[in-house]
Formats: C-alpha cells, sequence, structure tokens
C-alpha cells in the first residue's frame, strides 16, 4: 500500500515520516539540554552590528531581486544569451516552431 | 509530375504564411499570415476529395451519366475548417484592436513588453 | 460605423430582403441542394452587415442590442445540442436520426438515385440546419456589431 | 540582413524543401487510391440519413459531433468578442 | 453495477449544454449562475467518476455518435476511451470544480462574469473532448476549442496591456500549432481514407509522407505544451492569465501532451519499432529528440525562474521545468521501449503529469491569494505576508515542497521514478533532473522569504487571510498532495499502471474497433 519498487530501490513515505518524527524528538532533547540563562526583552536579544546603528526593519529585508546574487552573477554570460533569446516577438515563438520542424524532419525523414 | 500543380499550391501558400508570419512586422500582416496558412489547408483538404471527371455528391438532379462523385468526407471536413478560421480570425482581430488601444502601434518590435 | 448617404440606405433597404430570404432559402434546402446551415446563415449574417455598414452601428444598436443577439445564439445552439439529446431520447443513441423513416416531420426516405427532390426528407437534418442558421445569424452578425460599434465608440471617445 | 534573418531564412528553406518533397510524392490530383469510407457514404447516405445532399449528410448526421463541436466554437468567439469589448465599469 | 452506456458522451454534452445555458440563466442572478455553473461541474466529475470506474473494471468502453453498431469502414465518430484517457480526464475534471470553486470570491469584483463562467465549461468540453476522442479530425475540433476559450479567458483582464499581448501572441501559437495538426492529418486522410485513430493505426506503413506527419504532429502538440524552445508564450500567458485560468490552463496544455502520447503510442504504435533509413529504430531516434527537447526545458525553466520577479511568471517558468520532466520521462519511455526501465519512466511520466497539474495548481492559486489580498504581484515589493495570512502560507509551503520534490509529497515519488529510470538509460540525465530539481527549490525558498518572510511592510499592515471558498479550494489541492505524497503506491497500482499500459497496449486500442471487438 505504501511502497513502490523502483526497479533498484524503494521508497515508503511511512517508514520516512517514522524517521522524520524520531529525529526531530532527538533533536527536540537535544536542545532541552541547552542552556537556560537566555532572557526575553533584556540587553541579551539586542541586535549588535559592530557597533552601527540598527537599520529600520523594512530596510534589513532582502528583496527577491538580489537573493542568489552571487549565482546570477556567475552565470552573467549564460544569462545574457538567455535574455537575447527570450525577444519576446511573436514571430521568433514561431521561428522557433520552424526551426524544430526542420531539425525533426532531418532526424526523422532522412 | 503536373498533376500534383494543387498540392504545389497548398505549400506556397503554407510557406506564403509562414513567411509573413515570421519576416513581417505589422501585426496585420501575421494576422494575414495564419489566414493564409490556414487557406492552404483547406484548399489541401478539399484537393483531397476530388476524383477525375467528378460530379458534387448530391443527388438531385444529377446530371444524366455522371457516374464519379465527388468524396463528401473532405468537403464537410473543410467546412468546419472554415468555420474554425472565422471564428480564430474574429478573436485575432479583435485582440489587434485592443493591441493597438493600448500601446499606440502594431509593431511587433513594439509590442512586447513580455520578454525575458 | 458612420453612415452612408442616401442613395446606399435606399439600395440597402430595397435588397435586404431578397438578400435574406436568399439566405434562409438555402438554410431550409440545406438537405437538397448544396449550402446548408452555415452557408445560409452567413448569407444573412451579411445582409445585417451590409445594413450595419449603411446606416452605421449606432442606428443598428438602437434597435437590436447584442446582448439579445447571445440570447439567439445560445437558443440556437441548445437547439442543435437538445436535438442530439432528443436522438439520445427516442433513438437510444446521442445524435441519432431518429426521424428518418417514421412519416413524421421530414420523415420520408427518398428513392436512392438521382431524381427531383422532395424536401419532407432528410429526418432530423433540416431542424439542424434551422438551428446552426438561426446560430450563424446571430453569432455572426453579434461578432461584427460589437467589432464596427467598438472601433467607432473609441474614436469618438477619443476626439 | 541580421543574423536572426540568416538564421531564419536556412531552416524556412529546409522546412520548404520537405514540405515540396511531399507535395510531390503525394497522389496525383484527382487518382486517389483509397476511398472505401468516402464510397460507404456515397452509396448509403440516401438510405441512412434521407438526404440527397451527400455533404449535408456527412456534416449533420455522420460527423454531427464535429459540427456540434463547430457551432460550439462559433459560440465561443462570440463569447469572447463580446466578453474583450464588454464595459470594464459597472454603471 | 450498472452504469449506463452513453456515459463517455454525457461527459462532453453535459458541458456543452451548461455553457450554452449559462448566458441564459446569468440574465437571472448571478449567485444561481454560480451555483449552477459549480453544479454542472460537479456533476461532471461525478460522471467522470462512473465513467473511471467502469473503464478501470471492464475495459475500453468506447461510443458511436448517431448509431448502435459500428459499420465497416468506420465513418462515424467514435469516443474510445481507455485508462490513459480516464487518467487524463480525471485530472481535468478535478482542477475544473476547484477552479470554478475558487472563482466564486476570486473573480467577484469583475464585470463580465457570464462570459468567464460560461468560456470555462466551454473549455472543460474542449478538454475533455480532447482527451475522450477516438478521432483525429474531432481531436483537432477539440483542441481548437480549447484554445479560443483559453485565449478569451487569458485577456480577461483587458485594461492590463500584457495580457491582451499574452493572449495575442498565446492565439498565435496555438492557431498555427493547431492548422498543422490539421495539416497532418489531411495527410494522413488522403493515404488511408480513414480519420478514426484506431483505424488509421491499423493502416499506417510509415511512407514518407507519414514521417511528415508524423513531425508535424509532433512538433506542433509540442509547441502547445510548451516544451522548450518552443516554450515562450507559456510565461507570457501563465504569468497574465488571472490565477484560476493559470491553474486551468496547466490542465489544458497537458491536454496537448496527451495527444502527443497518443500520437506516437497509438497512431504510430504499429510501426513505433521499425528500422529508419539512417539504420537507427523509430522509437531511439524519437525518444532522444525528446529527452534532448526535455532536458533543454529543464534547464531553461529553472535558470529563468531564478531571475524572475514577477510571482506567477516565475511559477510558470517553474511549469516550464516541470514539463520538461515529463518530457524526460517519456522520451526515456519511448528510448527504451521493452524494456524495465523503460516502463517505469513511463510510469513515472505518467504519475508526474496529475503530480504538476496539482502542484503548480496550486502554487498559482496562492499567487491569486496573495494578488486577491494584496493587488500586488512583483516579488521585490512584497514580505511578510506570513503574519496575516497564516493558512495561505503553509498551502505554499506544501505546493513548494511538492513542486521541488521534497518526501513526503507527492512529487517526490513520481521524480524518484524519473531519476532512476532515466539513471539506468543514461546517468547524466539522470544528474540534470536532480539538479533541476535543486534549482527548483532554491528558487522557492527565495519566494518563500522575500514573499513570507521577514518584517511587516507598513503598505500591507491591513492584509487580510483571503475568504473560505478560496481556502477551501486551495485545501481540496493540499489535500491531494498530500494524500498522493503518503499513498504512492495505491495511486500507481490502481490508475497510473492500467494508464501505463493502455498506452503501451497499442494492440488492444485497435483491435477494440478495428478487429470486430464489439
Amino acid at each position: 500500500m505504501f511502497t513502490i519498487e523502483t526497479g533498484s530501490g524503494f521508497w515508503n513515505p511511512i517508514i520516512w515520516v517514522a524517521a522524520m518524527v524520531i529525529a526531530f524528538l532527538v533533536t527536540y532533547i537535544l536542545r532541552s539540554f541547552g542552556n537556560k540563562s537566555y532572557k526575553k526583552n533584556t540587553e541579551q536579544t539586542k541586535v549588535f552590528l559592530s557597533g552601527n546603528p540598527e537599520y529600520q526593519k523594512e530596510k534589513m529585508h532582502v528583496k527577491a531581486d538580489n537573493l542568489y546574487w552571487g549565482f546570477t552573477e556567475s552565470l552573467k554570460g549564460f544569462y545574457s544569451l538567455l535574455k537575447k533569446v527570450h525577444t519576446g516577438n511573436t514571430g521568433d515563438y514561431i521561428l522557433w516552431f520552424v526551426i524544430i520542424l526542420a531539425i525533426f524532419f532531418i532526424v526523422e525523414v532522412i | 509530375m503536373i498533376f500534383n500543380i494543387p498540392y504545389i499550391a497548398v505549400v506556397a501558400l503554407i510557406l506564403i504564411g509562414l513567411y509573413a508570419i515570421i519576416f513581417k512586422r505589422n501585426l496585420i500582416k501575421i494576422v494575414i499570415g495564419v489566414t493564409l496558412i490556414e487557406s492552404g489547408v483547406n484548399l489541401f483538404l478539399i484537393t483531397l476529395g476530388y476524383r477525375t471527371g467528378s460530379v458534387a455528391p448530391i443527388y438531385t438532379s444529377k446530371p444524366q451519366g455522371a457516374n464519379i462523385m465527388a468524396l463528401p468526407v473532405p468537403q464537410a471536413l473543410t467546412l468546419t475548417s472554415i468555420v474554425i478560421g472565422v471564428a480564430v480570425l474574429a478573436l485575432m482581430l479583435s485582440l489587434v484592436i485592443f493591441i493597438y488601444r493600448h500601446y499606440g502601434t502594431l509593431d511587433v518590435k513594439k509590442v512586447r513588453r513580455l520578454k525575458e | 460605423m458612420t453612415e452612408m448617404s442616401k442613395i446606399v440606405k435606399t439600395i440597402t433597404a430595397i435588397t435586404f430582403p431578397f438578400v435574406t430570404i436568399y439566405g434562409l432559402y438555402i438554410i431550409m434546402h440545406g438537405h437538397l441542394t448544396p449550402g446548408g446551415g452555415f452557408q445560409g446563415g452567413a448569407v444573412v449574417a451579411s445582409a445585417c452587415a451590409m445594413i450595419l455598414v449603411a446606416y452605421g452601428s449606432k442606428w443598428v444598436l438602437d434597435r437590436v442590442k447584442e446582448k439579445n443577439l447571445s440570447v439567439f445564439e445560445s437558443l440556437g445552439a441548445i437547439g442543435f445540442i437538445g436535438i442530439a439529446f432528443f436522438g439520445l431520447i427516442f433513438g437510444a443513441v446521442f445524435f441519432k436520426n431518429f426521424l428518418v423513416g417514421s412519416n413524421f416531420l421530414f420523415g420520408i426516405i427518398p428513392a436512392s438515385g438521382s431524381g427531383l427532390a422532395d424536401i419532407n426528407t432528410g429526418g432530423v437534418l433540416p431542424l439542424m440546419n434551422l438551428a446552426v442558421g438561426l446560430k450563424v445569424i446571430a453569432g455572426l452578425f453579434a461578432i461584427v456589431l460589437v467589432m464596427a460599434y467598438a472601433t467607432t465608440s473609441y474614436k469618438e471617445g477619443k476626439k | 540582413m541580421s543574423k536572426r534573418n540568416i538564421v531564419a531564412v536556412l531552416f524556412f528553406c529546409l522546412v520548404a524543401v520537405f514540405f515540396i518533397f511531399a507535395a510531390l510524392l503525394m497522389h496525383p490530383f484527382g487518382e486517389i487510391e483509397e476511398s472505401s469510407m468516402d464510397d460507404y457514404i456515397i452509396n448509403n447516405a440516401q438510405q441512412d440519413t434521407g438526404a440527397n445532399n451527400g455533404v449535408t449528410s456527412v456534416v449533420f448526421d455522420y460527423r454531427g459531433f464535429d459540427t456540434l463541436g463547430e457551432a460550439t466554437i462559433l459560440f465561443t468567439a462570440v463569447a469572447s468578442v463580446i466578453m474583450i469589448f464588454r464595459r470594464l465599469k459597472n454603471d | 453495477m450498472n452504469i449506463p452506456e452513453y456515459t463517455p458522451a454525457l461527459v462532453v454534452a453535459i458541458p456543452l449544454l451548461g455553457a450554452f445555458l449559462t448566458p441564459l440563466v446569468g440574465r437571472v442572478n448571478d449567485k444561481l449562475r454560480n451555483i449552477f455553473v459549480i453544479l454542472i461541474l460537479a456533476i461532471n466529475a461525478m460522471l467522470v467518476a462512473l465513467l473511471s470506474y467502469d473503464v478501470l473494471v471492464n475495459g475500453i468502453q468506447t461510443y458511436i455518435f448517431g448509431a448502435k453498431d459500428l459499420s465497416y469502414p468506420i465513418v462515424r465518430i467514435l469516443f474510445e476511451v481507455d485508462a490513459m484517457s480516464v487518467f487524463m480526464a480525471i485530472i481535468g475534471s478535478i482542477v475544473l470544480l476547484v477552479a470554478v470553486i475558487y472563482s466564486w470570491a476570486f473573480m467577484k469584483e469583475n464585470t463580465g462574469l457570464d462570459k468567464y463562467y460560461t468560456l470555462i465549461l466551454l473549455l472543460t468540453a474542449g478538454m475533455l473532448g480532447m482527451m475522450l476522442t477516438g478521432d483525429m479530425f474531432n481531436f483537432f475540433v477539440f483542441l481548437e476549442i480549447t484554445s479560443i476559450s483559453s485565449c478569451a479567458l487569458i485577456a480577461f483582464r483587458t485594461d492590463s496591456a500584457e495580457s491582451i499581448e499574452a493572449a495575442f501572441k498565446y492565439i498565435v501559437v496555438s492557431a498555427i500549432g493547431a492548422l498543422f495538426v490539421l495539416f497532418a492529418i489531411a495527410l494522413l486522410y488522403g493515404q488511408y481514407d480513414a480519420l478514426n485513430i484506431a483505424a488509421l493505426s491499423n493502416a499506417i506503413q510509415y511512407t514518407f509522407l507519414d514521417k511528415i506527419a508524423l513531425v508535424l504532429l509532433i512538433a506542433a502538440l509540442g509547441m502547445k505544451s510548451g516544451i522548450a524552445p518552443m516554450h515562450m508564450w507559456l510565461p507570457d500567458s501563465y504569468g497574465k492569465a488571472p490565477a484560476t485560468i493559470s491553474l486551468v490552463l496547466v490542465s489544458a496544455t497537458l491536454a496537448s501532451l496527451y495527444g502527443a502520447l497518443r500520437v506516437i503510442f497509438t497512431l504510430y504504435g504499429n510501426v513505433l519499432s521499425t528500422i529508419s533509413n539512417s539504420g537507427i529504430p523509430l522509437n531511439v531516434s524519437i525518444g532522444w529528440l525528446i529527452i534532448a527537447l526535455a532536458v533543454v526545458s529543464i534547464i531553461i525553466g529553472v535558470i529563468m525562474a531564478l531571475i524572475q520577479s514577477d510571482f506567477k511568471r516565475l511559477i510558470a517558468y517553474g511549469a516550464v521545468a516541470e514539463i520538461g520532466y515529463m518530457f524526460l520521462a517519456i522520451g526515456t519511455g519511448i528510448a527504451a521501449l521493452g524494456t524495465q526501465y523503460g516502463e517505469t519512466a513511463l510510469t513515472g511520466g505518467i504519475f508526474h503529469i496529475m503530480n504538476d497539474a496539482m502542484d503548480v495548481g496550486l502554487l498559482f492559486l496562492v499567487a491569486g491569494a496573495i494578488y486577491y489580498s494584496t493587488k500586488e504581484s512583483s516579488l521585490n515589493k512584497m514580505g511578510g505576508f506570513a503574519r496575516n495570512m497564516k493558512y495561505t502560507t503553509i498551502l505554499f509551503i506544501i505546493g513548494f515542497l511538492a513542486v521541488s520534490g521534497i518526501p513526503p509529497m507527492n512529487g517526490f515519488a513520481s521524480k524518484l521514478l524519473i531519476y532512476e529510470s532515466t539513471f539506468m538509460l543514461n546517468p547524466i540525465l539522470a544528474i540534470i533532473a536532480i539538479l533541476g530539481s535543486i534549482l527548483l527549490l532554491a528558487i522557492f525558498v527565495k519566494v518563500f522569504y522575500s514573499a513570507f518572510m521577514g518584517p511587516e511592510i507598513p503598505r500591507f499592515k491591513n492584509v487580510k487571510e483571503v475568504p473560505k471558498s478560496m481556502l477551501f479550494a486551495m485545501g481540496i489541492i493540499a489535500c491531494i498532495i498530500i494524500f498522493f505524497g503518503l499513498f504512492p503506491e495505491l495511486v500507481i497500482t490502481n490508475i497510473v499502471e492500467p494508464a501505463k499500459n493502455a498506452l503501451m497496449g497499442y494492440s488492444g486500442y485497435v483491435s477494440q474497433i478495428v478487429g470486430g471487438g464489439i
């Protein structure tokens, strides 16, 4: 009922869920051994930015475009190519269809 | 090979339509291109139904001595296809009217706020 | 569309009934002669479009509302699919031609081979032709009317 | 000519060549090899449907379901055009 | 249990009748119209369920329009419903029911709702017709119904220039695709004088013209199902349509995918292993071409999704990658026809069709919910929605975990099958597939962080949770996702395996009609 055979292995979500629950319990137990000196709303919880003033919370939020900046920067060449391909021109959409048609013709028919 | 001239006409219509879509920049011309391809396909369907020396498949006052009849199914398919073409054409033209209202132009290269 | 000159209007008024009757003839004789619901409907719709061109879309829209046309189109479509459902009820099969050979309306089977035609043949085909004809008249006229009115009203709004 | 147009012309010609080959390899115009389905309709349409017009008997009887689809398409187009040109604000 | 034999016809006829009646009902009352549409689709879903039961228990069902018995040669249109058709029809009916329930609150403020609901019902009829039909020309007609109605629905927000532009692009692409499909059908008709899929499949000899027709069909249906590099219409139209329509469009696209599958496995099933002129069997060359396009789809989909800033456009690129997964599995199944792992790949691919419709659909609905409460679609301006929209956040988490294939969601079960089977064909393919999944996870974590986490933005201080009907609609899909994730074996043995066997066993499909089965 639960197990799928993939040919070289199997997958059983129930075992996985059980394992996750056990792992969660272990983590929780480990966590409860932690230091109890943490106190809310004291000096401890204040943000410390090497002595710099803390920004407003709205400005601290990283915008979607800036996330993964490193990844997009390192793939710059690839991205400029892809942006050039996505022209948004209706004729180009059909041109791609014609190109695929030609490739399929060459491979299949000849 | 002379007997294949109708098929060559079909291919020519389809290719001219594709040419108009790929190389022309005016949206109306693109619409015309789609219509041309459709005419080509309709012509192809109707050519498939012809038999040499045949008459239309209608029994009402059929000419005397005409024994061969053209195939009726391709004609029915063409009828369906033409009506579909009318529907697509109406929809495309109304979209073009709206594009002109929003963008003030029919140039394909300027009607592309959606890219990347 | 703005209206045209008086000559055009008069000629349109004279020819309109003829074109309409020709279209209705094509619809009604669809099962005997070339033509049918779609073709005849297109002829009638073109007569309506002629009126539209001659008298202007405003004049037409004062008399015919596209909402009513849309209702007529729905009625035509319901008639068509209704005949198909009647096939299910009377003939146990969807799209069954249940009237053919029944000696009821349009129920006569014609003699095989060529000859003169009898309009009382064809089973449900004439009824379907009528339904489709109604649908095509209303539908095509609605498309033309809406597009014509939209373009002119937009131009006037810009001025 | 821009780079895009050169590529386009190249592939366009390739497709054109295959299409023309297909046109040349079709059966000669007017000489149909296989027509059993249509012959059946020509011979039996009058008895089956009671209509003298073979095309109408195909459109409304043998392939009546296609015609329902076709009528639906016209209905769709009218609904679409009216919807696109609708007023956006309720008065 | 005695199921009426005309159920297949009713599955298409009931939505059509509903569509014709909706303008009349809409003149009475808005609420009555909404109830009417939901009722029609609920009845339809029940009919589909009955039909599925019938097909899965008793085998292929056929329904001939206009006559009791089949006459030879086959002149009438017939519906031939096998397990694969039923599988797609289940997806379609669930998705449409959910979309209509969601629309009640979501589309309330718009005008023109009569036409909106009419078009949704027409789209239902078109989609189900494509899935159930056994006739090539009928398939084309329903394909056109689907594309015209979905084009109009994409353009529903006529005040936005982008949605009109997207609709125009969509209609050009689908008109061309459908016309080439018709051209291919005409090529086949000209040679064999038949339009029935089974009859054509029986007669096909793989001549030059058949090859041309095969290529035209695959390319056109591939374009309609959005495989790269012919995917560019897909982000445009998915991104700019109302959220409910994006949800429905996903399954409408999958109907084209079904068409491609039907063409390859059934129409050309007879000649699939013939050796072509270049010495390679047909299935290997087609399979590898499809795999190549699929890999391109996965890569382009995830890479482009990473830099999108519009929420729905990002999901749409994710959908391109998902389509790549399906085609990867199907291509593997074709290339490795007759082997054990080929069948596993096909099972995974078919299972993934359903998972994709559910996962991507749920994400679109979440995007729609955010648009509904905030009127904002750019990710750059979002933030902190989790504070006010708790349930939506939970639903989004379920959706993105499922899309990126994290256990125990349903996406993992199907993707696991795809990884394992593609690994047997070529390890590089499996690596690309896993990398794609990882990137998908990264993309949606980005969305999760930027839209739901973070401090409260003053503009969105008074944002409220969406109405209950919308939450209910999303909840249905979320329940299906979790259920499929926890009981994958149940789903696979009961629906997916029969669908796979129906695809592979084309001779059963053909002999049902041609061999005097009925």
